[in-house]
């Protein structure tokens, strides 16, 4: 019987980035997004990144040391007010920015984790946010049919892992992880406490272990 | 009374005992100051959870944020959960009121509060899922811009934030009414309707029943 | 302050069924539904009901008795298979089963429960589940756009229950229990065991109180 | 050995170690009885929950029930989560390999798995979902009818739980992978092809591999 090592150092996550990939990451104004794996990134040196989650948070916090960095090339965020860098390099045209409603770009990273071809939405309707849409109408009202999204990798930030990757969250930085977790082809988990399998309470896990590829510990290298 | 404490004053007014709210960064953040007593309500927060709460000089969690990303404090029977539920909430209509700052208002309830092209772009973060999806949508804003220019208009010249879901607008000079265009139901401390129509761009209704805001 | 009440006893929440009405129902197999509840309904005598749910468990368990006694119109679920009565009635004419893919039905559920129009799903494409229903092609693939449903009363089981509704539930027996509780528009939870408000962890509650409008305790009156 | 011995047995040799593996009720229960060593699976139930055991002898829990409403037991490691969850795992490509039963199988790799018309209607359960989501979608079933008549057909007349879903198909004579067409990739023991071919409706290529199964 073979259990897969998931548990991993900074230096070998860090191998996993590459240029030009697309990157999820959890976290809400930095609550929730994995620092040691933002650090992992800008130590790769991966260079015109995709990033898809909520905000930029702001520049010495969440994914803001990578705006910072110049090293996205494109964002799909809800939120980029409290970065300022974020928003002179969009109006200077050196980033892409494409702003999604927070409640839409949810249930398109959780369409491109469940296997849907997208969901109905009335948010954005009589707005910009319905340019180039599809548009259906049922029982007269209007909805845009908002498409999946997936990423190449998932970064995620948790409170607790078992060796197999159950993963619990704690307050409000559960946020987008439990949803990225099922939307990437690879999910790393940083984590700030390790236990052994068995030890969570099956009812409390929130992301199962089979979404979970590579486990790195917050503060290790 | 500064206008940022008439409106937070004026808007408690409107959540009713029992009733899910969700207060957008800013001047909302006040209304729960001024809740009448007896009238106990439920904040929702759109990072993920039920039963915000004053930090009450408690110490700051590094997890335990509002939406602002600002520390907060939670009451008890309080629940986390991710952001798919959060908006499931939201667009569900589980949230009985949003209070939202505005940048501009019209008749017809259009909202612009999430961009200024070329100039600021936040972006609209949680913004249209609450105008969209909460049960009532209160715009709580000043009445006109720091240059002196109405926020209340017939049509908004900002991209919109949502169409035609805007309920109700408090300023520190007026309540209304989206009825079909503007009803003037309440004016602010001090202020005639002369005054209110002199700051308003869109035209309006007068209530039969309109009177002072009993703040 | 006012704590709302929302601990009632079963003869209480007997008259909140109505002839006609449409509810949902937790439960897979029988697990996870609400049996007291089941009895409430039964005792109450409401009739032609429509009920939503994954299944119609045994003829003796989950709500395999209202089958039996007759008191349904139609039904929409995913299995039927272990409650011959359902079969033999259905054949017979006597009620209108209206057969979804569980996968469907707890998305449309959601959809209903999450103001969204409907989700885009692969699930049942060539297959007699698309018929009358729009389909959508993206990138050569197609899907079906399967609408929302909601009911007036969701009856749940769940493990645990603070005084404001927030639930807890006991493994396999969560199944369709958290989605029902935000697609109807009155939610009546049966629960095992009451504590005081602020005894859950909030980071393990699964169904929050603000979705919850009655409780009732499972053996007692 | 038994038909549907033989069938789990090879079923079995499938399954790649580390595999999230979710099995119908009936035959394709028997399988994790019959894994190599070293092969370890992580069985999901459609039900809810990851880690699915078997009872060994434990007290049966009420709320511990396999998809079939059955008791079962838990492994180290499970965990559990709602209907929404468990088909966004399902639908999502998060199963590796389902093994499901069929009433009859095509060689567009069609299946017709959940009806008989004015007969027997049990519902589709999750099948449909989980032929759609898994990577690799095994139909474990005997070879005919109890009446004899071949279940793998040049084209189902039942209602269809998928359309072109199938990759293979594992019966007491046969291994078929679907491939364009049925390709027939091993026999059962002391079966020879000329027995597959009498006994199988479809016509089928022989692969340039094709061998005795290895059980």
């Amino acid at each position: 019987m073979s259990i897969p090592q998931k548990v991993v150092s900074f230096k070998e996550a860090e191998q996993l980035f590459r240029d030009g990939m697309t990157i999820m990451f959890g976290g809400f104004m930095g609550a929730g997004t994995p620092a040691g794996l933002v650090r992992a990134l800008l130590a790769n040196g991966a260079n015109n990144l995709t990033m898809i989650g909520n905000d930029t948070a702001f520049p010495e916090s969440g994914v803001g040391p990578l705006i910072v960095n110049k090293r996205v090339r494109k964002l799909i965020v809800s939120h980029i007010g409290t970065n300022p860098e974020t928003g002179r390099q969009m109006l200077a045209n050196e980033i892409e920015v494409q702003l999604v409603p927070q409640g839409t770009l949810i249930e398109q990273i959780r369409c491109g984790g469940a296997g849907l071809g997208g969901v109905l939405t009335p948010t954005g309707v009589g707005t910009i946010v319905e340019e180039g849409k599809t548009k259906l109408t049922f029982d007269g009202v209007e909805y845009l049919v908002e498409r999946p999204l997936r990423a190449d990798i998932a970064i995620i930030k948790a409170k607790k892992a078992d060796r197999i990757g159950n993963l619990v969250y704690e307050r409000a930085a559960r946020n987008f992880n439990p949803l990225i977790a099922l939307a990437a082809d690879l999910v790393i988990a940083e984590v700030d406490e390790l236990v052994e399998t068995g030890e969570i309470d099956p009812d409390v896990v929130i992301t199962p272990g089979a979404l979970v590829d590579k486990i790195v510990l917050a503060g290790r290298n | 009374m500064q206008a940022k404490e008439i409106i937070a004053r004026r808007v408690a007014l409107e959540l009713k005992d029992g009733y899910v709210v969700n207060l957008g960064i800013g001047l909302p953040t006040l209304i729960p100051n001024y809740l009448p007593s007896g009238i106990n309500i439920t904040l929702q927060s759109e990072n993920g959870f039920l039963g915000l709460g004053p930090l009450n000089g408690q110490e700051p969690l590094p997890n335990l944020v509002n939406a602002g990303g600002q520390p907060c404090g939670m009451v008890p029977g309080g629940s986390f959960f991710d952001s798919a539920m959060s908006f499931a909430l939201i667009r569900g209509g589980h949230v009985d009121a949003t209070v939202l700052g505005g940048l501009q208002v019209d008749r017809c309830g259009n909202l612009a509060n999430w961009m200024i092209p070329g100039k600021m772009v936040p972006g609209m973060g949680g913004a249209m899922d609450l105008v969209t999806g909460a049960r009532h949508v209160i715009i709580a804003m000043e009445h006109c811009t720091k240059e002196g220019n109405s926020k209340i208009l017939k049509q908004c010249s900002l991209p919109l934030t949502c169409r035609s879901k805007v309920h109700m607008i408090v300023t520190e000079m007026a309540v209304f009414r989206v009825d079909n265009g503007l009803v003037l139901e309440e004016v602010g401390p001090g202020v005639s309707v002369e005054d209110v129509r002199k700051c308003t761009e869109s035209d309006f209704r007068i209530s039969t029943s309109c009177r002072q805001m009993a703040i």
